[in-house]
C-alpha cells in the first residue's frame, strides 16, 4: 500500500512540483497519472521510490516511512519495485541482456535462473533477437522496450511506469500495455503515468489527473483529461 | 557475498577494463609512467644505500696497547674489550705483526727499515675492533680510552662522522624523494581513476535506482582497479629490470672504486619486481576506493 | 529538395536499418513518416543532415551528394537543418537558454539578435519563464520543447522532428503542431517521424509509411497506418 | 572570427573551469604536482649548472717564458698570445711579481728566501690566459708550446679534463631528469585533459550535430587549457620561489665552499616563475589540442 499525506516538493532551485498531494494506492491497483507537460507526475512517482523526498508530508510504502529509511535501506525498498524511466536510463556500456540481467544480479539471483528469466522477459518485449546489442545500437522504441523487460524483470510488488509507450507505435503500445495488465492481474500493483488519450480511455482504470503540483481530479474508471 | 556474485564482480571488473580501452589506457598510463620513475629511483637509492652500507661497514678504530703492556696486560685488555657491547669483531695484531705490515706498505725503503728496527721495534701492540654500526664508534672509543694499559684509541673521527652525515642526509633525501614521487603516484593515479569514475556517474547512479548495494557497484571498481595495477607495472617492471641487468652485466666488472658494487642482479630483480608490482595495485585498489566512496553518496 | 536514390543501410553491427528507399521531398512539403518500432524512420532521417552516410545508394539535398561532402562543408549543410531528436541531446551542463542560443552562436550571429531571437523562441513553446534552468531541472516534455525551440530558432529551411511529442500532453502536441504549421506555411519544409495517430489523421499531409528498411506506403493527404 | 564569437569563446571556455568543478580540480592537481617537481629541479639544476660555470670561469693557464727571454721578446711573445683566438684574458706577471707572490704564499720562511733570491731571480716571467672555454685548454696550450720564448705551459690538465667530463656528464643527467620530467608532466596532463573531454564526447558529438565547426568546438577548450596551466602553475611557483627565498636568506651565507653560490633571488625568482607559468600555459594547451583533436573525428 502506498500513502502520500499531504506531500509538497520543492526543489533546490525553488521549483515547486507537488502542492499538498493526498493519494493512496492500494496493493493490485492500477494506476494512471495524467496532467499537462510539468504538471508534477514525474515528481510524484519519484517519492515512491526515494529518487527524492518530500519538502513537506510524508511518504509510506506498506506503512514505512520513506523519507526516514537508512542509506543502506533504500536499495531493498527499490528492489521491489520496478521503474520505468521516463528517460530510460539505460547502462549504455552494457547490453541489452546485462540491463535486464542487472536487477536480477543486484539480488543475488542464482545465474541459471537470471538467464532462463532475462531471456523469456527479452521475449515478451520482443527483443530476444537484439539480446547482444549496446543501447545506441537500437531505435528509440527498442531501448524503450528494454526499460520495460528491466523494470517488470524481477516480478517486482509495485511497477512505476513513467510515459513508457512515448516512442512506440500503437500496436506495440497495446502489446506491453497488455502485459501490464497481465502482471496487474496477477497481483502486482501498476502506476503509469500517460500523455496517451487513447489508452486511458480505452483501458478504464483509476486515473489520477496532476495540475501544477496539485491532484485535481481522482477517479476510478476515469477519462483522460485534467481540466477541471 | 555469495559465489556467484563475486564472479560476477570479477567478470564485471575485467569486462570494464576492455570496455572503457579508452580510460584504461590512460590510466594504465598513468601508473607506469609514475612507477617507471619509482622504479628507477628505488634502484638508485637502494644501490647507494647499499654502498654507504659497505663503507660504513669498512671503519675500524685501531687500540693501541702501553708499549710497556706484557702478555698478561694484553690478556687482560682483550678480556675487557672482548666484554664490550655493540662489538662486531676484534683482532688481535702484535707488534711485530704491526712491523711486517708496515715494512709491506712502504715497499722498498721499508726493507731498510725492517733491519733496523728487528731488534728494537718501535711499534705498540694493537687491537682491532669493527663496531656493531658506525655511529658506536665514539661512545666505544671514549670507553675504551677509560681501560687500563690503552695507549692510544684511534679511529679517523671526523671522516667518519662526516661520512655518517653524509649517508645521514644521503638517506634522507633518497627516502623524501621517493615518498615524494609515490604521493604524486597516488595522487595522480587517483586523479586518474576518479575521473573515470565521474565519466561513470550517471551508470553509478542508474545501478543505485534499479537496487544496486554500494557495495555491489564498488566491487567491480576494487577489481578494475587491481588489474589496473597489474598492467600498469608490467612496463615498469620490465625496463628496471632489463635496464639493471644491463648495467649489471656491462658496468658492475668495470667500477673499480672500493664499496661501489651493484647489489647482485638475482635477489634484487625480484624484489622490485615484486616492490612495483605491489605498489601498482596498492595504488589502483586505493585510487578506486577514494573515488568511488566520492560518488556513491549521490 | 531532398532525395534518396536506392538508399540502403547495414549498420557496422550488420542490422540492415533501410532497404533500397527511394523519396522524393520537395521544398516546401509537409511529410509524416509513420512506421512500427524500428521500422527505420530514425535511420531515414539521420541520412539527411549526415548523422550516417548510406551504405549503398544517394542522398541530395538541394542537388549535392551529402556523402561526398568533405567533413569541413558538413556543419554547412547541418545550420540550414534544424533536427529535433528523438533523444533531445541537449547539451546537460548549459542552461535552456544557452542550449537554444548554441544554434545561434555557431553560425556567429549577432549577439543581441541572439538574444531576441532565443527569448522569443522559448516564449513560443512555453518555456521563456525557465530559460535559466539547465535540462536535468525539467520535465520530460519541458526537455523536449527546447529541443523544439533549438531546431527552429535559426529559421532553417528544413526542420526534421523525430518524434516530437513523445513526451508531450495532447494539448502541447497541438500547440507544437501549430508552430509547425505556420513554419511550414511559411515555406519551411518540415519532416516528421511519429506515432501519433491522432496527429496524422487530423492534420491530413503527405504520410510516409516504412516497415522493415522499407517504404510500404507514399500518399498524399495520408492516414496513419504501415500494415499494407 | 569575429569579436562577439572571440569573447564567447573566452567566456564558455571559462564557464567550463568553473563548471566542471571536478574535472578542473583533477587537471588542475595534476598540473600542479607535476610543476612542483618540475620546478624543484630546475633550481636544482641552473644552480648546479652555475657552480659548474663558476668552476670553469676559475680555471686559467699559465705561460712561462724562457729565462733568457728580454723585453722584447716578451714583447714578442705578449703580441703571440694576443692574437691567440678563444682567449678571454692575458695578463703579464714579470719574475719579480712572480718573486713577490711566491715569497707570500710562502709565509714566514719566505721573507728569508726572498732577500736570498732578490739578486738572483731563478723565476720566469709568465703569462696567464683564461680561455673562452674550459675545453679550449687543450688546443691553445698545444698552439703555445709551439711558440718561440715559452718556456711551459702549465694548466693542471687532468683536473680541468676531470672537471670538465664531470659537469658535462651532470649537465647530461640534469636535462634527461628534467626532459623525463617534462614528458611525464605532459604525459599525465594529457592524459587527464582528455579524460576531461572523454567525459564531454556526448556534448562534443551534439555540437557538431547543431553545425558547429571543428574549429568553434576546439576554441573554449583551448582556453580552458590555458586556464588549467596558469590555474596549475600557482601553486608550484609559491612553493619554488617561497623554498628559494627561504634557502636564499638562511643559507646562502653559511655555505663556505669556494664556487658554491646560489644564483641571486630577485633576477632568478622571475625567471623560474615564467619558466614554470610557461609550460604549465603549453601543457594546458597542448593536452587540449591533442585530446580535442582525438573526439573531433569522432
Ligand atoms: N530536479 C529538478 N530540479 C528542479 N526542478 C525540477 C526538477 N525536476 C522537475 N522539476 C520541475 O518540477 C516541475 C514538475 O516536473 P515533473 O518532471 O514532475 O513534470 P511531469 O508532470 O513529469 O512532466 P512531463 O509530462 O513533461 O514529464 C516542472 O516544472 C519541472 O521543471
Ligand atoms: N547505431 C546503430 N547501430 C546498429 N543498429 C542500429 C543503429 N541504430 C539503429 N539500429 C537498428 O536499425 C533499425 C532501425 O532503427 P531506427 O532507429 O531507424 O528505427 P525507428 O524507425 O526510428 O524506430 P523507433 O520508432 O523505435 O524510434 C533497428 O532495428 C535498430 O536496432
Ligand atoms: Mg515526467
Ligand atoms: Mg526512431
Amino acid at each position: 500500500m502506498i500513502e502520500l499525506k499531504k506531500v509538497s516538493k520543492v526543489y533546490k532551485n525553488g521549483v515547486g512540483a507537488l502542492n499538498g498531494v493526498d493519494v493512496t494506492i492500494n496493493q493490485g491497483d492500477f494506476v494512471y497519472v495524467v496532467g499537462p507537460s510539468g504538471a508534477g507526475k514525474t515528481s510524484f512517482i519519484k517519492m515512491m521510490y526515494r529518487e527524492e523526498t518530500p519538502s513537506e508530508g510524508q511518504v509510506f510504502m506498506n506503512g514505512v516511512e520513506v523519507a526516514s529509511l537508512k542509506k543502506k535501506e533504500v536499495p531493498y525498498l527499490r528492489r521491489d519495485i520496478g521503474v520505468i524511466f521516463q528517460d530510460f536510463k539505460l547502462l549504455q556500456r552494457k547490453s541489452v541482456y546485462e540491463n535486464v540481467a542487472f536487477a536480477l544480479e543486484v539480488i543475488e539471483e542464482n545465474p541459471r535462473k537470471i538467464r532462463r528469466r532475462v531471456l523469456s522477459v527479452l521475449d515478451q518485449v520482443g527483443l530476444k533477437h537484439k539480446a547482444r546489442f549496446i543501447p545506441a545500437q537500437l531505435s528509440g522504441g527498442e531501448q524503450q522496450r528494454v526499460a520495460i523487460a528491466r523494470a517488470i524483470v524481477n516480478n517486482p510488488k509495485l511497477v512505476i511506469a513513467d510515459e513508457p509507450t512515448g516512442n512506440l507505435d500503437p500496436e506495440t503500445s497495446w502489446d506491453i500495455m497488455q502485459t501490464f495488465e497481465d502482471i496487474n492481474a496477477s497481483g502486482t500493483t501498476v502506476i503509469m503515468a500517460t500523455h496517451s488519450k487513447d489508452i486511458v480511455n480505452q483501458m478504464r482504470k483509476r486515473v489520477i489527473a496532476m495540475e501544477n503540483g496539485r491532484v485535481v481530479r481522482d477517479e476510478h474508471r476515469g477519462e483522460y483529461g485534467y481540466e477541471v | 557475498m555469495k559465489f556467484s556474485t563475486a564472479r560476477r564482480h570479477i567478470r564485471e571488473g575485467s569486462k570494464n577494463i576492455i570496455r572503457n580501452s579508452w580510460m584504461t589506457v590512460a590510466s594504465v598510463g598513468a601508473v607506469t609512467t609514475t612507477l617507471i620513475l619509482v622504479g628507477i629511483f628505488l634502484t638508485l637509492i637502494l644501490n647507494l644505500n647499499q654502498v654507504a652500507e659497505n663503507i660504513e661497514e669498512d671503519v675500524e678504530m685501531t687500540v693501541y696497547a702501553e708499549l710497556t703492556a706484557g702478555e698478561e696486560e694484553l690478556n687482560e685488555l682483550e678480556q675487557n674489550l672482548s666484554e664490550l657491547q655493540n662489538i662486531r669483531s676484534l683482532d688481535f695484531s702484535s707488534k711485530e705483526e704491526e712491523l711486517e705490515k708496515l715494512v709491506e706498505d712502504m715497499g722498498d725503503t721499508g726493507e731498510q727499515w725492517g733491519s733496523v728496527f728487528e731488534d728494537s721495534n718501535p711499534l705498540n701492540d694493537a687491537f682491532y675492533i669493527k663496531a656493531n654500526q658506525a655511529t658506536q664508534y665514539k661512545s666505544l672509543s671514549e670507553q675504551i680510552q677509560g681501560m687500563d694499559y690503552v695507549d692510544e684509541v684511534s679511529y679517523s673521527q671526523t671522516t667518519v662522522e662526516n661520512l655518517l652525515s653524509f649517508n645521514q642526509y644521503a638517506r634522507y633525501i633518497g627516502i623524501g624523494f621517493i615518498s615524494a614521487l609515490l604521493l604524486t603516484a597516488i595522487f595522480l593515479i587517483s586523479n586518474t581513476i576518479k575521473m573515470t569514475i565521474i565519466a561513470r556517474q550517471e551508470e553509478i547512479g542508474i545501478m543505485k535506482l534499479v537496487g544496486a548495494k554500494n557495495s555491489f557497484i564498488r566491487w567491480p571498481f576494487f577489481v578494475e582497479g587491481a588489474l589496473m595495477g597489474v598492467l600498469g607495472s608490467i612496463i615498469p617492471i620490465g625496463i628496471v629490470i632489463g635496464g639493471y641487468y644491463y648495467l649489471y652485466e656491462n658496468f658492475n666488472d668495470k667500477i673499480n672504486m672500493a664499496f661501489v658494487e651493484l647489489l647482485p642482479f638475482n635477489p634484487f630483480a625480484l624484489q622490485i619486481s615484486l616492490i612495483l608490482l605491489g605498489i601498482g595495485v596498492f595504488i589502483g585498489i586505493w585510487g578506486s576506493v577514494m573515488s568511488v566512496r566520492k560518488f556513491l553518496n549521490v
